[in-house]
């Protein structure tokens, strides 16, 4: 069954070959002459263009396999070996990762093409390029791993880019303390990943620590070990994909340039939590407790995030907190064991959010980096392009009915409804009219009304070709994604979920029409009454509302990160500075100083005997031979 | 027997011109009393058969050592003046008896432990020139060696300590 | 002539060293004597490593009597524990030629020294020649700090020294009871390493020499609580001396716990190995957070340093296969990052003539080779995959897991604890807003270059294929963790059973 | 009558070292460790006597040049004490006081 497809490797390497030559050409260039952007351009977008051919080419070959069969495999060489570890860097395509692959491809692909435009005239272009194809390669790297140590690689490499574009403009400090922030943050999810690791590799490892193999070891593993296991691989995954409590980085995250918070804090970086728990779904399915779990938090965190999203006033954080929004369904998702559901999601969402971001990215590019939407407005006439794709791009995420984000959010909340998780339904569809609202409200404020600031406005120009063709690209991605996985009802025959079966193991209730009758009624009922709230305040006069009470209070996201400040970094600076100042110089350096000050004293009370005369000394040295002496009579008895 | 008397006579010679020494106020008369003991002592020596020593200990000691000695004190010329204050001395000397007892008890002891020998005169064989000397250039060769660079060294370091001109000042 | 290979490698550099410091030559002339000698001392290394064949239990051994009647030999080889630090000891030493211009001579006559002793130490054979060598080392050290360090070097000449000399006078008493020991079991007086490991040792009296042995070795290391001479040498030393001292020196320490303690003294060993863990895992966080707040660069270093020793000696007393092996790899990892760390702190700090991290800002616009190199120096330090550092700490993480829950869980923190200061440090130092200091900062001259670029990929290498030295420890390492798991019963530490409780 | 001798010895080295302890004058000092080296000589002749082997007078002779080399530098520092502090004090040497 397995078989091995010598190009797999090139997949990630490319991008990786790409970034270290635009790395070095920067570096051999940045205080000198410049290197014109362009070569930067084509350099940096040739190693994602051979990238999605090679995905292309995966996909298809996996198709021509039987179903079932479809794995392609290429270890390259044994990587660590140590006793039972034996991990090889080897990569893995099978429907899940090849799904990933493509989209992943696809859109970083757009997205390099959309930054020529984007980051024309910056004077570190050759760096943001060479920092974005190394993030290409960290994500290929992330999916295409065939065993949760290479993926480890990927997942941390993703973590570094993310850090590099967060603080990319780093000389403004706030920006790099973002970017550090991201970095941390990310890291106590890490670690909840390799302990998770770790105790796998303790429980069922030995056999091979591939995916594979411990696939088919799966049900060895004790079941506290296993639950153990997996809530600690799902503490890495609310790191990545910004859960509670660690989604605290993502909205600060925003500080980075525009096509990297499309890229990596929408469509890719963020949903990498979702494909590990999907890729470990032989794991979650054996413990249904780490599930449920999961799927709390995922729509928990999908409450609050659209909460907070209702009132921020900066067109990117009102998208990232849609992001953290929608990665919470996708946890929801695949938390009740719906996996296939989760990773639509997670498709559908690459897509209509990396147009979301890049029509906001247009939109501020055109404003001269203006991101706040009280200071916008009326845009519609300048921006017709991004006005519509926009326009696309929201009414999929607001789940607009035969939008992508409809029939990918409807399976989600139809899979809590077919689990029997009412609650979690419930809740979902509250989070969907939510989602509606302020999407449109974003929507109506930034391109409807008359314009905030006439100066801005004034002017305002059109995105170049090379930025329009992405956004139109991606909006034709955004309506018609939704379509490949039509379910039942609609005549639809699941293409996507069918197509990602043999990499997941998950149970798929009896489809009841009932059911399915009231998930998408409710659906089209909560879009249809968060669109018209957002048409009734923002869609013909937008005028900045004042906010009191808890309006007020969850406008200051319920001062989540004074309380993280609060509770966590004061006090860990505390106890820096305790240990640093108090505790090193007197409590372990303490005993050396007391010695040192005891041979002081001990120095002082012998000086008196130094009188410095010869003569005294002689008595001395007598009377302690004679001491001796004596002494020696004594015990010699002589 | 005589040589009994003479041991008796020598040996409290030399107590007495040690006593001298360190009871006279004068650093003139403690030298010229411990002239006495150095010479006591050579006739001991002499008792015990060593020729040669005995005749060193004349030569170097009673005449060059303490003639360079009395030669200081004399160049020094020091008067009654010059004289440190010893108002302590009876006491030191008090309890320097008590402070020695043991000492002195332990060695005496130590030699208890020796075989009681004789210490008639022995006559050629013993103690002369030659059989002093055969030993001193072959078992000694290297302590005699080492001794005679120790006298160089004190030869420079006395002419260098004595000569010093005060330059400084 | 091959055969002579470490004696060479040992008496070559301690030679030159001395008559560098007899003849009255110039410093340039030592600068230049010291880098030919150390460079041919780098290649001999990596003949050497590269001959190496991990089946053979000592290779290029060699044997001379020095008094046959205590059975003290003059005894030298390496094996699969000591070639990776011979390796580190040999290929980094020649970088501080290459990179600092000191004034005095007696710097690289020093340094030499130190050279020929430290490799000495690891392939010393017989516990005599190693306590030589041990305490060799600390000289070169003592004159490099006293005489060529910074404002407040005596006090910490003081400290280190002292502390240095009281371990090993501890040491050299439980020797000397090893040797009294052997003499009363076999009837022959021996220092071989190989005779005193068939010692039966057991009671109070192996304890105390156990403790005797641990004490020297975890002041070297350092290992909580033992560091607090750590700070203050590393900040007054001069910046090539620091980088012997944490790239080499410290790892010399963990060698000789690997070395001597564990196979002499299995029982204490096994018995005390919790302890030691905590200890490891508690100096590994208090210092790493004690780094945060740190104002001078090179003393945020240091505690970083001190901080990753913990980690590293964490592995040894995990005894299982994985963390050990960690630890032999990170040996290398963690000397080559934070090796090259503090060879750029000193090119900063002879460029700019100050360490305090608020007078910098900007570094990277004007440096950026400078700042990749530092970036990926750091990002090994702090355990990122793809560097040789993530391999030696998801070892050691992976094996401390096994050993005790609790204690994996806390080595895990490194992660986190690390990153904190370093991207804090890196914020301040490389972004933010240039001032008029950095303005004037070059960028690695064409030598600077050449010699830590190799090193950087050394570090990516490491991560990416760590293969090669992994093989030449495994036998080595499975050697010696058979030893400690036929000895232990800790079983009950292994998972299945604490959760089955 | 070995005995006798060796006593002999040891009365004389006692008061040398009385000698040492209880003056103040250095020419006194001086002659008193003279005194103590002589009883040892002494000591060591007898010894030589009672073996009948010529080691002790060897001894001996090494003493008695230790003995001139020691005469000749002590008395260069008496000189020298008493042209700076034109006193023959021991107890005017003090810089070793703590």
């Amino acid at each position: 069954m397995e078989q091995s497809t010598p190009y797999l490797g090139f997949i990630p390497l490319l991008p990786l070959a790409g970034a270290l030559v635009l790395g070095l050409m920067h570096i051999a260039t940045c205080q000198g002459k410049r290197i014109p952007d362009k070569l930067y351009g084509i350099l940096g977008c040739i190693g994602p263009f051979i990238a999605l051919i090679l995905a292309v080419k995966v996909f298809f070959e996996l198709k021509a396999l039987d179903e079932g069969k479809r794995v392609l495999l290429q270890r390259v060489y044994n990587w660590i070996e140590v006793g039972d570890l034996k991990i090889s860097m080897g990569f893995l395509a099978d429907p899940l990762s090849s799904l990933m692959l493509l989209f992943v491809t696809f859109v970083g692909f757009l997205i390099h093409l959309y930054s020529i435009g984007y980051m024309a005239g910056d004077k570190n272009f050759g760096k943001f390029f060479a920092y974005l194809n190394l993030f290409l390669a960290s994500m290929l790297l992330l999916v295409l791993g065939d065993g949760p140590v290479v993926m480890f690689v990927g997942w941390e490499g993703v973590g570094l880019c993310s850090y590099l574009l967060i603080s990319f403009y780093s000389e403004d400090p706030a920006n790099v303390v973002a970017g550090n922030k991201a970095f941390i943050v990310n890291r106590i999810g890490d670690l909840g990943f390799v302990l998770g690791i770790s105790f796998l590799f303790w429980g069922i490892g030995a056999d091979g620590f591939d995916y594979i193999s411990l696939e088919a070891s799966a049900t060895n593993l004790n079941p506290t070990l296993g639950l153990t296991v997996c809530l600690l691989l799902f503490v890495g995954a609310t790191g990545k994909s910004a859960q509670i409590p660690l989604y605290v980085w993502l909205p600060d995250a925003m500080a980075g340039p525009t096509p990297v918070s499309a890229l990596i804090h929408a469509a890719t970086m963020v949903t990498a939590g979702v494909y590990m728990i999907a890729r470990f779904s032989f794991l979650y399915v054996q413990v249904p407790l780490a599930g449920e779990i999961i799927a709390w938090v995922g729509i928990l965190t999908a409450l609050l995030a659209a909460i907070f999203g209702m009132y921020q006033r900066d067109i990117k954080k009102i998208l990232a907190y849609s992001t953290v929004s929608q990665l919470g369904y996708m946890f929801a998702a695949v938390g009740l064991t719906a996996y296939s559901a989760g990773i639509f999601h997670v498709f559908t969402h690459a897509f209509f959010k990396a147009l979301l971001f890049l029509g906001a990215g247009s939109v501020i590019h055109a404003l001269h980096h203006e991101q706040d939407i009280w200071k916008m407005g009326g845009l519609k006439k300048k921006l017709p392009v991004t006005y519509w794709t926009m326009l696309f791009g929201a009414l999929a995420l607001a789940g607009c009915p035969l939008f992508s984000g409809f029939f990918s959010k409807d399976e989600i909340l139809y899979s809590a409804l077919a689990h029997g998780h009412g609650a979690i339904w419930f809740i979902g569809l509250i989070v969907a009219g939510i989602t509606a609202y302020y999407t449109f409200r974003m929507f109506f404020v930034v391109f409807h009304g008359k314009p905030a600031d006439q100066s801005l406005y004034d002017k305002a120009h059109e995105s170049p070709p090379v930025m329009t063709v992405p956004l139109v690209i991606l909006a034709v991605g955004a309506v018609f994604a939704g379509f490949l996985n039509l379910p039942h009802l609609f005549g639809g025959h699941l293409m996507v979920s069918h197509w990602l079966s043999p990499s997941l193991v998950e149970h798929h209730p009896d489809p009841t029409l009932a059911l399915e009758l009231l998930a998408v009624g409710g659906s089209i009922v909560a879009f249809v009454i968060g669109v018209s709230i957002a048409y009734r305040k923002f869609g013909t006069k937008a005028q900045e509302p004042v906010y009191r009470g808890f309006h007020k209070f969850a406008e200051n996201k319920f001062m989540v990160d004074e309380l993280f400040g609060a509770l966590i970094v004061t006090p860990y600076r505390y106890l820096s500075q305790g240990i640093s100042r108090i505790i090193e110089p007197w409590v372990t350096d303490g005993p050396l100083k007391s010695m040192a000050l005891l041979y002081r004293l001990s120095g002082l009370a012998f000086k008196v005997f130094q009188v410095g005369l010869v003569r005294v000394y002689a008595i001395y040295m007598v009377l302690g031979l004679s001491i001796m002496s004596f002494l020696l009579i004594k015990t010699l008895n002589l | 027997m005589t040589e009994t008397l003479l041991f008796y006579g020598f040996g409290l010679l030399s107590i007495l011109g040690a006593l001298g020494l360190i009871l006279f106020k004068h650093p003139m008369n403690g030298a010229m009393s411990f002239v006495i003991t150095l010479i006591s002592l050579a006739c001991l020596y002499a008792l015990l058969s060593a020729k040669l020593i005995f005749a060193i200990q004349l030569i170097v000691y009673a005449g060059a050592i303490m003639s360079l000695i009395l030669f200081i004190i004399m160049f020094l010329n020091i008067g009654e003046s010059d004289l440190p204050e010893e108002r302590g001395r009876w006491f030191y000397l008090a309890g320097g008896i008590v402070a020695i007892g043991p000492i002195a008890i332990l060695m005496q002891r130590a030699f208890k432990t020796l075989p009681p020998g004789e210490t008639a005169i022995v006559g050629d064989g013993f103690g002369g020139v030659q059989e002093v000397g055969m030993v001193l250039f072959t078992d000694w060769l290297l302590p005699f060696e080492i001794v005679s660079i120790l006298l160089l060294v004190a030869l420079v370091g006395a002419v260098v300590l004595a000569g010093k001109r005060e330059v400084s000042e | 002539m091959f055969d002579n290979l470490l004696t060479v490698m040992i008496f070559g550099p301690l030679v030159t060293g001395l008559v560098l410091l007899l003849l009255p030559l110039s410093s340039a002339i030592a600068r230049f004597a010291g880098a030919f000698v150390s460079i041919i001392c780098a290649l001999l290394g990596v003949k050497l490593f590269a001959d190496f064949s991990p089946a053979t239990s000592v290779a290029f051994h060699q044997s001379y009597p020095v008094i046959p009647s205590l059975g003290i030999n003059y005894s030298i080889g390496v094996d699969g524990i000591s070639i990776l630090v011979l390796l580190v000891a040999v290929i980094l030493i020649p970088m501080v030629f290459l990179l600092f211009k000191e004034k005095q001579k007696g710097y690289y006559a020093n340094l030499m020294v130190a050279q020929g002793a430290m490799v000495g130490a690891i392939a010393a054979r017989d516990v005599i020649m190693f306590y030589m060598f041990w305490e060799i080392m600390l000289l070169p050290i003592f004159f490099m700090i006293g005489l060529y360090g910074g404002e407040r070097r005596v006090a910490a000449t003081i400290k280190i020294t002292v502390y240095t000399i009281a371990g090993s006078l501890l040491m050299f008493a439980s020797i000397v009871y090893l040797a009294i020991m052997y003499q009363s079991q076999t009837g022959v007086w021996s220092f071989a390493m190989d005779s005193l490991t068939s010692l039966q040792l057991t009671g109070t009296g192996a304890t105390l020499a156990f403790i005797g042995f641990m004490v020297a070795f975890a002041i070297k290391i350092p290992l909580f609580p033992f560091h607090t001479w750590l700070p203050d040498a590393y900040t007054e030393a001069p910046t090539g001396t620091t980088f012997v001292l944490s790239a080499i020196m410290a790892k010399i320490g963990v060698y000789a716990v690997i070395r001597f303690v564990v196979p002499v003294f299995e029982e204490s060993f096994v018995r005390f190995a919790l302890i030691l863990a905590f200890s490891g895992v508690i100096g590994m966080m208090y210092c790493g957070i004690a780094a945060l707040v740190q104002k001078d660069f090179k003393r945020m270093l240091a505690f970083s340093s001190a901080s990753h020793m913990g980690i590293i000696a964490l592995g040894i007393f995990c005894m299982n296969l994985q963390a050990l092996t960690g630890t032999l790899f990170q040996i290398v990892a963690h000397a080559t990052s934070t090796g090259v760390l503090f060879l750029l702190l000193g090119i900063i700090e002879e460029r700019m003539e100050t360490r305090n991290i608020d007078d910098l800002g900007g570094v990277a616009y004007r440096a950026p080779l400078f700042a990749a190199c530092f970036a990926v120096a750091m990002l090994a330090s702090v355990g990122l995959p793809g560097t040789s550092g993530f391999i030696g700490e998801f070892l050691i993480i992976l094996g401390a897991i096994k050993f005790n829950i609790l204690i994996g869980v806390l080595a895990g923190t490194t992660l986190i604890i690390g990153v904190c200061y370093m991207l804090w440090l890196f914020q301040r130092v490389f972004f933010e807003k240039q001032n008029k200091r950095t303005e004037q900062f070059r960028d690695l001259s064409l030598l600077e270059t050449i010699t830590i670029v190799p090193v950087i990929l050394l570090i990516i290498f490491m991560g990416l294929y760590p293969q090669p030295f992994i093989e030449r420890i495994k036998p080595a390492a499975e050697q010696y963790t058979l030893i400690l798991t036929d000895r232990a019963e800790i079983a009950d530490h292994t998972i299945s059973e604490t959760i089955a409780k | 009558m070995i005995h006798n001798y060796l006593t002999l010895s040891v009365i004389l080295f006692c008061l040398g070292i009385l000698g040492v302890i209880s003056r103040r004058n250095v020419f006194i000092v001086f002659m008193a460790i003279e005194l103590m080296l002589n009883a040892a000589n002494l000591g060591f002749v007898t010894l030589s006597r009672l073996h009948l082997s010529m080691d002790g007078h060897v001894l001996a002779l090494m003493v008695m040049a230790v003995a001139a080399a020691e005469a000749a530098l002590a008395l260069a520092v008496v000189i020298l004490l008493h042209k700076h502090k034109g006193k023959l004090d021991t107890d005017v040497f003090n810089l070793l006081k703590g």
